[in-house]
């Protein structure tokens, strides 16, 4: 038996799989999240915030990393929205003010801002996406109009009334970012904390949080969020709950599931070492 | 996103069990979407480069477009030389132009070698470039980060661990004795980390999947919150 | 005897280029007054100006020392203002602003040669004061970037320690390297596609030819297809970079040519997919599930598609090797392939497999470079666990 | 001849290219920018020769009717599906609008296929640590704890099974140690061994000692 187990066809573990990720979906159980100390630091440091402070979002990811980062930022925006605070969105990638926009149309549709719906130009702007990678941070140090002669929708930056008075990252607040990769959090550190000392948080994909542990340790990053729960962190701590929270029931059952065929595998492969020894 | 059984989604939700049915076994459905897939990917980089890169870093910058069309371009080195009577630096991008010409002389049978040249050209700037900044942010970064003073568990840890892990890589000598030793600990030390990544990552890829599943449920079917 | 030398030049000179560095990373910082009144601000005092050193112009740099005012507990101070004119007396404008507790601005906007003069202002709302204008300052471009002394110096002991090395292996001494397993799999690999009668895949990785990691890939195809010339076993590379498939084919057609099998080789072998990186893995899926190559082979620069193709590959049961210098893509590797080359044995496996003295000079120049990497440590954590010095700053990169 | 100017321009490219790492003075520091833009312009030159390949080979396919020839109709016709729109219908340069044909084929064909791609992963992962997770050496094992601690210290589950454990030694703080401390020890080794071996690799490639990518002498 335990031989046939060693050999077992991975599409019964696939269907294993299917199933943890797929039935949690349709189900309602609430799970205790733990708030880990480099999350909350992220809302510690918006609270710091006075209504009316400048938030930037800078948005660089693209689809496939959505599932992990559109849930914190739709969170982090809710509060922010709630809060008064003044946001301006740009992209290091391409599709990254897109996801903006995907963001804010979803939280239009919230009956919790049904009264007070973002507006443009009074709440947030979106300056869009530019080429260069660090070097548009870079860019941004000296002035931000410069950088981005015109937002998303093609209207000169100058003749926006929110960019009144913010040029360069001393006019803005916090920063948050969220990254899937290159350009992403490493760039914001070196260039927009080290060069122009600004306040950075910053949300990841599971994949890249590692490696940008060691920059909130060193204090260059104010707080972290990694991966959805990550989100399912940030969502708790504003108090808006989202797909973090309802994902992150999937994503217990997937990690039990891997976990329960690593066990199983591990006995199998006792059992039948055991055998061949006699 | 709009939901529901429309024309887009139906036609995204049809190509995401296309492809995941590839778990099951190779089939029909599957070899037509990664046939379209391959064809539509590489479309989609053969108009990006052009619009990305071929048509604004050489066409605009010498100014060929800007004698075509009256769009709202920057001038470009022939406007400078007819407007102002100089010579700009970025004639200088004719030199990549014509590389990058030599590059399709792979396709005239005894001219191939040619193409060697821009290919040469890549070789010598990205060595160069490698050279400097991997040295930079891979070993000087990382060897001053791990200067630190032991005092806590967790430093001890970071120098010992990278110590025997340098070691693992000695390639001059046999790893006898302490060295062995360190190498061996250096092992260790790789798979603790080989491990933790694994671990990690199995977040990030079980969400991006749940991300799928969401859509193929919510947004297609409707049938979750 | 040489890496002693080398340790203690690399050392000596290091230390001096901190010396010279820290002169200007570090500012003093004047005292707190015990009470402060919070009405007007005090200026900021001690203004310096200075082109920024070592860089390509367009660029001065301002400092002073804070205002007494400016404490944590004055909520009124907002900072301060920078101002710039091109005369001494009057013209100032504001160039830009710094946070409270911050001595130092950038000016980014200067042109060269031009003159300038600077006056820092305190800000604190309504109430201003400033300091007296400092200049006049010029920015210039400069010939040496003194921040980056200590790689330069670093690098230049790599290099000439690499090209000694090359030397003495010309010269024909026996140089040492420990076995890596997965390069000696190498040959078995290709002798059991053989028996088998079936293909071998090699992946050059899914980056271009700018990244060092495919050139190594590419140089490791060429000795991998010197096997499969001699042991007339048919050989398939997918490519995803136009660039590398036209570099590929050369390589393949030069080894093919070198073991006498012209007639063996053809275009065909090397080809394209898609330049995307999931396009790419499921047009490599296809291939892998329907030839169900005896052996695959993976060297080079991998991202997310890694596990894609090595888990296709083990489930058609091909023995699979892989290299690659991408940190995270190496558990993948490590959990789903035969054997993995970690790292910089990617980078040691031309020299490995060709066994040629030259390359195997510059793998005991690497080593050098480790051994006065680990010297370095152990004299840092010595000097930083006794509190004597700031040895790891030496090493800080610009 | 064939293979000499090659490796000249080699040298001479990366030594322009170190030099202007460390010298900011004019003309240096324009070439940074300038010798990263001329190889985006090679590359995109080059993409021409992969689609022509493509293209060839699967049109020889079709014409030859070769094994499963049906499908590659369907590779031809997804790269004229994107490009002839790309090229002709979506607006010259702003053809990555929303709203333009290209953008349309894109979020409906090219984004679903790419996302379903990479989800996979999630399959893959689990059979590739059904299979490589056992703790058959003592090497082995310790790959397998740590993955263990962390995959589960990254969800609620593991922080309620050992929420009977002091502050500091719970799961979710056991994997943040992992991260931190043995996990960044033994990124740095790989790390900074891979800096050496890329600039060993450069130099050699400079100097024009490695040069077999550049094929023969015919």
């Amino acid at each position: 038996m335990f031989e046939k187990l060693l050999s077992i066809d991975r599409r019964i573990i696939f269907i294993f799989v299917a199933v943890a990720l797929i039935l949690p979906l349709f189900l309602n159980i609430s799970q205790y999240i733990a708030i880990s100390p480099e999350v909350s630091k992220i809302y510690d440091g918006l609270e710091e915030l006075k209504p009316g402070s400048k938030v930037l979002f800078a948005f660089d990811y693209d689809p496939p990393s959505a599932p992990e980062l559109q849930p914190m930022a739709e969170a982090v925006l809710k509060y922010c929205f709630k809060n008064k605070l003044k946001v301006y969105i740009i992209g290091l990638w391409p599709q990254g003010p897109m996801q903006a926009n995907l963001a804010i149309e979803v939280i239009r549709d919230d009956p919790q801002f049904a009264d007070t719906p973002p507006v443009y130009d009074q709440n947030y702007v979106n300056l869009g996406f530019m080429s260069g990678n660090e070097l548009v941070i870079q860019g941004m140090g000296s002035s931000f109009q410069s950088t981005f002669p015109r937002d998303y929708q093609g209207t000169p930056t100058a003749d926006l009334e929110m960019m009144n008075g913010v040029n360069n990252f001393s006019n803005i607040d916090y920063i948050f970012n969220l990254s899937a990769g290159y350009p992403g959090t490493v760039e914001w550190v070196l260039f927009a904390v080290d060069r122009f000392h600004a306040t950075l948080g910053a949300g990841n994909t599971a994949v890249q949080a590692p490696q940008i542990y060691p920059y909130f340790h060193a204090g260059q990053l104010q707080g972290l969020a990694g991966g959805l729960k990550g989100a399912a962190e940030l969502e708790k701590l504003v108090g808006f709950y989202g797909k973090g929270t309802k994902f992150m029931l999937s994503q217990s059952f997937a990690h039990l599931t891997v976990i329960f065929f690593i066990i199983i595998g591990n006995i199998a492969y006792f059992a039948t070492r055991g055998k061949k020894k006699q | 996103m709009e939901t529901g059984f429309t024309l887009s989604n139906t036609i995204a939700a049809i190509l995401t069990i296309g492809i995941i049915s590839f778990l099951w076994k190779d089939n029909p459905l599957y070899k037509l979407c990664e046939s379209l897939f391959v064809g539509v990917s590489a479309g989609y980089w053969f108009v990006s480069l052009y619009y990305q890169n071929l048509l604004p870093k050489l066409f605009d910058t010498l100014g060929l477009t800007q004698l075509f069309t009256s769009a709202d371009i920057e001038p470009g080195a022939i406007q400078i030389l007819i407007n102002e009577g100089r010579v700009d630096n970025s004639f200088l991008y004719l030199i990549a132009g014509i590389l990058g010409a030599l590059m399709l002389t792979r396709l005239i049978p005894n001219l191939g070698w040619i193409s060697r040249w821009p290919l040469a050209f890549i070789v010598g700037t990205t060595s160069g470039l490698y050279f400097t900044t991997y040295f930079q942010s891979n070993a000087m970064a990382q060897l001053r980060s791990t200067i630190l003073p032991l005092d806590s568990i967790g430093n001890v840890v970071i120098v010992i661990g990278t110590v025997c892990g340098l070691v693992y890589f000695y390639f001059s000598k046999e790893h006898k004795g302490v060295m062995g030793g360190a190498a061996r600990v250096g092992v260790w030390f790789l798979m603790i980390t080989f491990g933790a990544s694994f671990g990690y990552t199995v977040m990030s890829r079980m969400s991006l999947l749940i991300g799928r599943f969401d859509f193929i449920f919510s947004t297609w079917l409707g049938l979750t919150g | 005897m040489l890496n002693r030398t080398g340790g203690i030049v690399f050392t000596t000179l290091a230390i001096i280029a901190c010396c010279v560095m820290s002169d200007f990373v570090y500012a003093d910082n004047s005292a707190v007054p015990e009470d402060p009144s919070f009405g007007v601000p005090a200026p900021p005092s001690n203004v310096r100006v200075e082109d920024v050193p070592g860089d390509a112009g367009g660029a001065v740099r301002v400092r002073w020392n804070l205002s007494p005012d400016d404490v944590d507990r004055n909520t009124k101070f907002e900072g301060y203002q920078i101002l710039r004119s091109t005369q001494i007396d009057n013209n100032f404008e504001i160039i830009g602003t710094s946070p409270p507790g911050q001595d130092l601005f950038t000016d980014n906007s200067t042109t060269d040669g031009v003159e300038y003069y600077y006056i820092v202002r305190a800000d604190a709302g309504s109430m201003i004061s400033e300091s007296p204008p400092r200049g006049p300052v010029k920015s210039s471009q400069q010939w040496f970037n003194i921040g980056r002394l200590n790689s330069f110096i670093a690098l230049l002991i790599l290099s000439t320690a690499i090209i000694l090395y090359i030397n003495q292996a010309k010269r024909g001494k026996e140089l040492y390297v420990r076995k890596i397993a997965g390069l000696d799999a190498v040959d078995e690999a290709v002798g059991r596609a053989t028996e088998m009668g079936r293909k071998i895949f090699f992946i050059p990785g899914t980056q271009d030819m700018n990244n060092v990691q495919t050139i190594a890939g590419v140089t490791i195809l060429g000795r991998v297809a010197r096997l499969t010339a001699q042991y007339e076993t048919p050989l398939d590379v997918p490519v995803s970079r136009s660039m590398v498939m036209v570099t590929a084919r050369e390589v393949v057609k030069e080894a093919y040519l070198n073991i006498g099998r012209p007639d063996a080789y053809n275009d065909d072998m090397v080809h394209y997919l898609t330049d995307d990186q999931f396009g790419y893995a499921a047009g490599v899926d296809g291939l892998v599930v329907r030839e169900e190559p005896a052996t695959i082979f993976y060297m080079g620069a991998f991202y997310a598609e890694s596990l894609i193709l090595a888990e296709t590959g083990n489930s058609v049961g091909a023995i699979q090797i892989a290299g690659t210098a991408m940190p995270a893509q190496l558990p993948f590797f490590v959990a789903a392939c035969d054997y993995t080359l970690i790292g910089e044995e990617l980078f040691a496996a031309s020299a490995y497999l060709s066994k040629e003295p030259k390359l195997l000079g510059s793998l005991k120049g690497q080593d050098l470079g480790k051994l006065i990497i680990l010297v370095a440590i152990a004299i840092g954590v010595i000097l930083e666990t006794a509190g004597w010095f700031d040895f790891s700053r030496l090493f800080t990169v610009q | 001849m064939r293979r000499e100017i090659p490796m000249i321009l080699t040298g001479f490219v990366g030594f322009v290219y170190i030099i202007q790492f460390f010298v900011p003075h004019a003309p240096f520091d324009i070439m940074e920018g300038l010798l990263t833009d001329w190889m985006l312009i090679i590359f995109a030159f080059a993409i021409w020769l992969g689609a022509l390949n493509l293209l060839k080979v699967s049109l020889d396919k079709i014409y030859r009717k070769g094994k499963d020839w049906q499908y590659s109709i369907v590779t031809v016709f997804g790269f004229l599906l994107i490009a002839i729109p790309g090229f002709f219908f979506s607006g010259g340069r702003r053809f990555q609008d929303p709203g333009t044909a290209f953008d349309y084929i894109y979020q409906n064909v090219y984004t679903p296929l790419s996302a379903t791609m990479f989800a996979m992963l999630a399959f893959f992962v689990a059979s590739a640590s059904y299979r490589a997770f056992r703790a058959r050496t003592k090497e082995a094992t310790m790959l397998l704890l740590a993955a263990f601690v962390v995959m589960l210290g990254r969800v609620p589950v593991g922080d309620m099974i050992t929420q009977w454990l002091p502050e500091g030694y719970r799961l979710s703080q056991v994997a943040d140690w992992i991260m931190n401390y043995p996990n960044m020890a033994g990124q740095r080794a790989i790390m900074i061994g891979i800096g050496l071996g890329i600039v060993s690799t450069s130099l050699r490639l400079i100097l024009g000692i490695e040069r077999s990518h550049l094929g023969g002498e015919e």
